[in-house]
C-alpha cells in the first residue's frame, strides 16, 4: 500500500490537533502509528478510515484521493474495518448480533451465513460463551475482541486498528498477533496505532512516530523503534528502551 | 339556611350566568358583566338589601354549583324543564319565548317538520332546550351537538348542516351575521318560559324571588328593560309579523 | 406477593379519600337516569376509540415525516417543518380545530367532519410526537453515528439499526404520554360536533341534570384506553434496557 | 443570512396557505366589535399567564416529589405515587377539574376557585412531568452511577451532580412541551369559571356573533406564552449537550 | 496492608464470574492482578472497591470487613480512589470539573483549593492544555490520566487502578510509574489490575494471577511473573516471556 499524506490538518475548535502532517511511505503492509498519548494517532486513523474528512490537506491511498461524494465515501468505508479506541459497540445488540449484523445489512451475507461466520470469529477469540451478552456485560477485554471481530469479519481490503490490544492480557495478544499475520498473509493492508512498542514491532513492516500533530520519523519498524534518529523519538522511546 | 351557603357571607347574593349570550347575559368593553338579567340579578339584590356578586359559570356547570352551594340563583335565560326541574326548584317564570329554526339558504323547507327527513342534519347547542327540543321531536334528521353557538351557525351558513336550532332571539341576531347565506324561519316552534334557578329546599329564598318577580313585571321593570336592550329586534319582530316577548 | 399488598392498600387509601369526599358532598345521586343512556356511553367510547386509533396512525405518520424532513439539507424543508411544529404545539387545539373544519376543509370542500377531525388530531399530535422523536434522536452519542459510519451502514441503515432502537427507549414514556393525551385531547373534536365520548357523557349529564353521574363512566371509559398504553410503554421500555 | 432567506420563504408559504384559505371563505369579517372587547382580551390574557405560571412551579414541585417518591423504598408509597401518575395521566382534566372542585375542595373547604383552579393543574400537570423526569433519570448510566459512588458521593450529591444533568438534557423537550400543554390547557379552568384567555375569547365571540375574528388574538396570545418557552428549552438544551 | 478474600463468590445472571475465589496475603504494599481477559480482575477490584457486593463469602482488609451498612460504606469509599477501566469520567464536566467537584462536595474543599489541587495534577499529567475539554473531546490517554487524576486527587488510604496504563505511551507509563511510586511512598496501598506484565513487575511488591474467577498463583511480584511455577500461570506467561 502506498500511503499520502501532504500538509494534511485537522482542528477541532481552536486546537490544531494535526498540524500540517505529511507522511509518505512508498510501500507498506501493516503501518504502526506510535507516540505520545494526545499526538494525533486516533484523529489520523478516523481521516484515514473516511469517517472525517481533513480540514486542509490530502490523503491519497494507492494514489486514490478519499472520495468527498456520499455514495463513493460508503463503499470506500465497506473496503475498511474499523477498530475504535472505545470499542465503540452498539450497546443494544449483544455480541454475536454486533458482528453478523454489518454482515447482513451491509455485505450481503444471508442470516444464517453472518451468523455462522460471527460464531467462528467468536470462537477464534474465545468469546463462544459470551456471544448473547451486551457490551455492557463484557469485560473491557472481551468488548475489544468483539470490536476486532466485528471489523475484520467483512473481509475488508484494509484494517484500521486503534490500539486494539490495549485492554488484552499477553495471550489474547499473541492471539490478535496471529489474526493480522494472516491478515497480512492474505495481502490485507493494516494500519494500526499502538502504545505497545513489542506489539507494534512485531506486527508491523513501518512505523510512524507522530507527536503534538507533526511527523516525528517513519522508517523500518524495528529500526525506528531500537535505534530512533531524532531527538523527539529518542526522547520517547527511551522510557521504553528503559524497561 | 336562607339564602346562603356554608361559609359564605350571608351579605353576598352570589348569581350564576353564563356571560356570553347577549343581549342577557354578556359583559361591556371593560369586561364588567351587563345585559338584561344583570340589571334584573341588581334589582333583585337591592330589594333583598344584599350585595350582587356574579359567577360567570358555563351553562352545563350552572346546576352543578348551584346544587353545591357555589351559587344562590342562577338567573341566565334558563327555562323551566321538567327534567331540570327534578334537580332544582325554579321561580315563577319571567319570560315566554320560543324556539326558532336557522336554515341555509340552499334548504327550501319552511317548517322544522319539513326540515326532518332522513339524510337531513340539525344542529343544536348542548344543553339547550333546543337540543331537548330536537331529541323528543325529530325523528329522522341525523342531530348534531354543538358547544357553542358560533359553530353552530357557522355550519348552517356553510351548508354543512341544513338547520339550527335555538331560541328566537339568537336565531335572529344569528342570522343578522350570517344573512348572505342563512334564512330565519322566526315563527316560534313551541313556547317555553324562562324562570330563575334555586336549590331545592331554599324555600325562603324562593318567597322573596317570586314577590320581587310579581313586583317588577308590575312596575314595568321588564318593558324598560327590552326598551333599553331590544327596541331594534322588537321593531323588525312587529314588521316581520312574528310574535315577541317582552 | 408483598407488592399487592402494598398496591392494594394504596389503592385502598385513595379510595378511602374518595368516598370521605364524596359523602362530604351533599349531593342526590340520581344513577338510574345516567344508567338509562348507557348506549350513549357506548357509542361514544367507540367513536373515540376509533377517532384515537386512526388519529394516531397518522400523527405517528406525519411526526415522522416532520422529524425527517427536519433532518434533511434543504433549508426551506427544514424551516418549515419546524415552523409546523413550533406553530402547532404554540397554539390551542380549539383555535386549529376551528380553524382547519371551517376555513381549510371548506375551501377545500371536505365535508366529512369525521374526516376532517382525524386529520386535525394528527396534524397536532404529530407535531408532539416530531419533537419527542427529535429529541430521541439528537440524544444518540456521536461515537455510535461514526460507528454506524466505519460499518459502512446507509443514512437509512443508521437510522434503522441504530437511531431508532436507541431513541426508542428514552423516546417511549414520553410518546406513551402523548399517546394518552391525543385519546383525551380528541373531546375537543365535539366543538365540531363529532360525537365522541366527553360529548355523549356531556349530553347526558345536560339530558338528566346529572352532574357526577356521567363523570364516573367517563373516567373509567378513558383508562380503560389509556392505561393499557401506559403499561405496554413501560413493558417495552424494559425490554429495550441496555446500558451504555 | 441565507438562513433567513429561508426562514422567510417558509413563512410567506405558510401565510399564502392561509390567504387563499381565508379568501375562500364567504364570510364578512367584523373586527370592529371583536376589537372594542380589547380588555376583555387582556383580562384574560394575564390571568393565564398567572394561573400557568403558578401552576408550573407548583407542577415541578408535585412532580419532582412524585418521582422521588417512586424511588424511596417504602412499597406503599412508591405505589401511591405509581397509581397517582398513572390516575392522573388516564383520566380527562375536564373529570379532573370537576372532581376536584365540587367535590374535594367542596369537602375541604376550600372556597376560592384561582386557588382550587391552580392546584388541579399543578397535579394534573405535575403526574406528566413526573413520568418526564422517571424516565430521564432511568436514562442515565449504570457506569455513571457506580463513578458517582466510587467517588463517595452521597445520594442527593449524586443526584444533584450526576443524575439531574444528565437526565435534564434528554428530558428537556419534553418538559417544555408539558409546560406549552399546561399553558393551553388551563383554559380547561373555564368550566368551573375560571375567567382565562380562552372562556374570554369565546365568550367575545360570542357577544359579537363572530366566529373567528376572536381566535386570531387567541393564537397569538397563546404563542406569546409558548414559543419563548421552547426556545429557551432549545437553547439550554443546546448549551447542555455533552458527547457519552 | 492485610488483604483475605474467604470463598467469595459473584455471580451475574447465571455465570459465576467469582467461582469461590480465595486469596490471602499478609503484607503487600501494592498487588497486582494479572490474568486472561475476563478472568475476573475487575470485578475482584468493584468488590475491594465497595462498589458491589459479593454473592457469598468474605471480604476483609486489615482485618476489617467491608461495610453493607450506607453510611459506613460511604465513608468507606471516600477512602478509596478508584480509576476504572472504562474511566468512567462524568462527560457533562470538562477534566478539570471532574477532578475538582468530588474534592469540593465530598473532601470539604474550599472551591479555591479544589481548583488549585485539581490543576497540579493536571500539570503533572500533562494536560494543562485540555484542562476545559469534556470528556469526549479528549484523547483515549488524555482521559485516562485525568481518571487517575480524579482517582488520587483526594490523597485516598486505598487506590484501586484497573488497567491504568492501557491507554498510555511508555513516556506517560513512566509517569504514573513514578506517581505510583509517590504513593507507596507515602505508605498509601495500592491494587492494580493490569496486562502489562512489566508494569506489574515494576509498580507491584505482590502479584496474584485469577483466571475463570479463581486464584492461580499468588506471590513475590518478579517471581511469579519470571518463574510462574502452576501450569496455568506458566500457560498463560509464555505469551509475555516471548516477547
Ligand atoms: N472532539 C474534539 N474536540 C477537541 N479536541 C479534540 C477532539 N478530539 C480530539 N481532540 C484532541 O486532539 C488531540 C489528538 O487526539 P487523538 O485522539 O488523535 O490522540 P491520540 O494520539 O490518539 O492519543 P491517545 O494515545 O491518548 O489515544 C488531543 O489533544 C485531543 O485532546
Ligand atoms: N454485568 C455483567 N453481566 C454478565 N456478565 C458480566 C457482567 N460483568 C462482567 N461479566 C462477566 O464477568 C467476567 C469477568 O469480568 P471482569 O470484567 O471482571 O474481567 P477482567 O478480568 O477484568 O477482564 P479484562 O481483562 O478483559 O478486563 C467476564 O466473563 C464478563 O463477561
Ligand atoms: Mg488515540
Ligand atoms: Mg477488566
Amino acid at each position: 500500500m502506498k500511503l499520502e499524506l501532504e500538509s494534511v490538518v485537522k482542528t477541532y475548535g481552536t486546537q490544531r490537533v494535526l498540524d500540517s502532517l505529511d507522511l509518505t511511505i512508498e510501500e507498506t503492509m501493516c503501518l504502526a502509528l506510535i507516540g505520545p498519548s494526545g499526538g494525533g494517532k486516533s484523529t489520523t486513523l478516523r481521516l484515514l478510515a473516511g469517517l472525517e474528512s481533513p480540514t486542509s490537506g490530502t490523503i491519497r491511498i494507492d494514489g486514490n484521493e478519499i472520495a468527498h461524494e456520499y455514495r463513493q465515501l460508503r463503499e470506500y468505508r465497506q473496503r475498511v474495518g474499523v477498530v475504535f479506541q472505545a470499542y465503540n459497540l452498539f450497546p443494544h445488540f449483544d455480541a454475536i448480533t454486533n458482528i453478523a449484523l454489518p454482515l447482513e445489512k451491509v455485505h450481503g451475507y444471508s442470516r444464517g451465513r453472518s451468523l455462522e461466520k460471527a460464531g467462528m470469529l467468536l470462537e477464534q477469540f474465545q468469546l463462544t460463551n459470551h456471544r448473547f451478552k451486551k457490551p455492557a456485560e463484557l469485560s473491557g477485554g472481551q468488548s475489544q475482541r468483539v470490536a476486532i471481530a466485528r471489523a475484520i469479519a467483512p473481509d475488508p481490503d484494509i484494517v484500521i486498528l486503534d490500539e486494539p490490544t490495549s485492554a488484552l492480557d499477553p495471550e489474547m495478544t499473541a492471539e490478535v498477533l496471529e489474526a493480522i499475520e494472516t491478515l497480512i498473509e492474505s495481502k490485507k493492508k493494516l494500519l494500526i496505532a499502538t502504545h505497545q512498542m513489542g506489539f507494534a514491532k512485531h506486527a508491523a513492516d513501518t512505523v510512524a512516530i507522530i507527536a503534538e500533530g507533526k511527523l516525528v520519523e517513519v522508517g523500518n519498524s524495528s529500526q525506528v523503534i531500537e535505534y530512533p534518529r531524532t531527538a523527539r523519538a529518542q526522547k520517547f522511546l527511551k522510557a521504553y528502551l528503559k524497561f | 339556611q336562607l339564602g346562603c351557603s356554608k361559609g359564605r357571607d350571608t351579605q353576598i347574593l352570589v348569581v350564576g350566568m353564563e356571560l356570553s349570550y347577549p343581549p342577557f347575559e354578556m359583559t361591556d368593553e371593560n369586561n364588567k358583566p351587563t345585559g338584561i338579567s344583570v340589571e334584573m340579578a341588581q334589582a333583585l339584590a337591592n330589594r333583598l338589601g344584599k350585595t350582587l356578586h356574579i359567577e360567570n359559570i358555563p351553562f352545563a356547570g350552572l346546576i352543578p354549583a348551584l346544587k353545591t352551594g357555589k351559587i344562590d340563583l342562577i338567573i341566565s335565560s334558563m327555562t323551566r324543564t321538567e327534567e331540570r326541574a327534578q334537580s332544582i326548584s325554579f321561580s315563577n317564570p319571567y319570560l315566554h319565548t320560543g324556539l326558532c329554526v336557522l336554515v341555509s339558504k340552499s334548504c327550501d323547507s319552511n317548517s322544522i317538520t319539513d326540515i326532518d327527513q332522513f339524510g337531513a342534519k340539525v344542529a343544536v347547542k348542548q344543553g339547550t332546550t333546543g337540543h331537548i327540543y330536537a331529541n323528543a321531536n325529530l325523528k329522522k334528521a341525523e342531530i348534531l351537538i354543538f358547544d357553542k353557538e358560533s359553530a353552530a351557525s357557522l355550519e348552517v351558513a356553510q351548508g354543512k348542516v341544513d338547520a339550527f336550532i335555538y331560541d328566537q332571539i339568537s336565531i335572529y341576531l344569528n342570522w343578522k351575521k350570517h344573512s348572505d347565506t342563512t334564512r330565519a324561519l322566526l315563527n316560534p316552534i313551541n313556547s317555553e318560559s324562562w324562570s330563575i334557578g334555586i336549590r331545592k329546599g331554599n324555600d325562603g329564598l324562593a318567597t322573596q324571588v317570586n314577590q320581587f318577580l310579581a313586583d317588577y313585571e308590575a312596575s314595568g321593570g321588564f318593558d324598560q328593560l327590552g326598551d333599553k336592550y331590544l327596541s331594534e329586534q322588537k321593531g323588525e319582530f312587529k314588521k316581520l309579523g312574528f310574535p315577541f316577548f317582552f | 406477593m408483598s407488592r399487592w399488598v402494598s398496591f392494594g392498600g394504596a389503592i385502598l387509601f385513595l379510595s378511602l379519600v374518595f368516598y370521605t369526599s364524596f359523602s362530604a358532598l351533599e349531593y342526590q345521586w340520581n344513577w338510574e337516569s345516567a344508567l338509562r343512556y348507557k348506549k350513549k356511553f357506548a357509542d361514544g367510547w367507540i367513536a373515540t376509540l376509533w377517532i384515537s386509533t386512526l388519529s394516531l396512525f397518522f400523527a405517528f405518520l406525519i411526526g415522522s415525516l416532520a422529524t425527517l424532513c427536519q433532518r434533511v439539507r434543504i433549508p426551506p424543508i427544514r424551516h418549515l417543518s419546524m415552523i409546523y411544529v413550533e406553530l402547532t404545539r404554540g397554539t390551542p387545539l380549539l383555535v386549529q380545530i376551528f380553524f382547519f373544519f371551517y376555513v381549510v376543509a371548506d375551501a377545500a370542500s371536505i365535508q366529512n367532519r369525521y374526516i376532517v377531525g382525524i386529520a386535525i388530531m394528527a396534524i397536532f399530535s404529530g407535531a408532539y410526537i416530531s419533537e419527542i422523536l427529535r429529541a430521541g434522536i439528537e440524544g444518540v452519542g456521536k461515537s455510535q453515528l461514526l460507528s454506524a459510519k466505519a460499518i459502512g451502514f446507509s443514512e437509512y441503515q443508521t437510522f434503522r439499526y441504530v437511531i431508532v432502537p436507541q431513541a426508542l427507549r428514552s423516546s417511549l414514556p414520553a410518546l406513551a404520554g402523548q399517546t394518552a393525551n391525543l385519546i383525551k385531547d380528541s373531546s375537543l373534536l365535539s366543538v365540531i360536533a363529532i360525537s365522541e365520548f366527553t360529548l355523549n357523557a356531556q349530553e347526558v349529564n345536560a339530558i338528566t341534570y346529572s352532574s357526577f353521574e356521567s363523570f364516573f363512566p367517563l373516567a373509567f371509559g378513558y383508562l380503560i384506553l389509556t392505561l393499557p398504553i401506559m403499561w405496554l410503554s413501560r413493558s417495552i421500555e424494559n425490554r429495550l434496557r441496555f446500558e451504555t
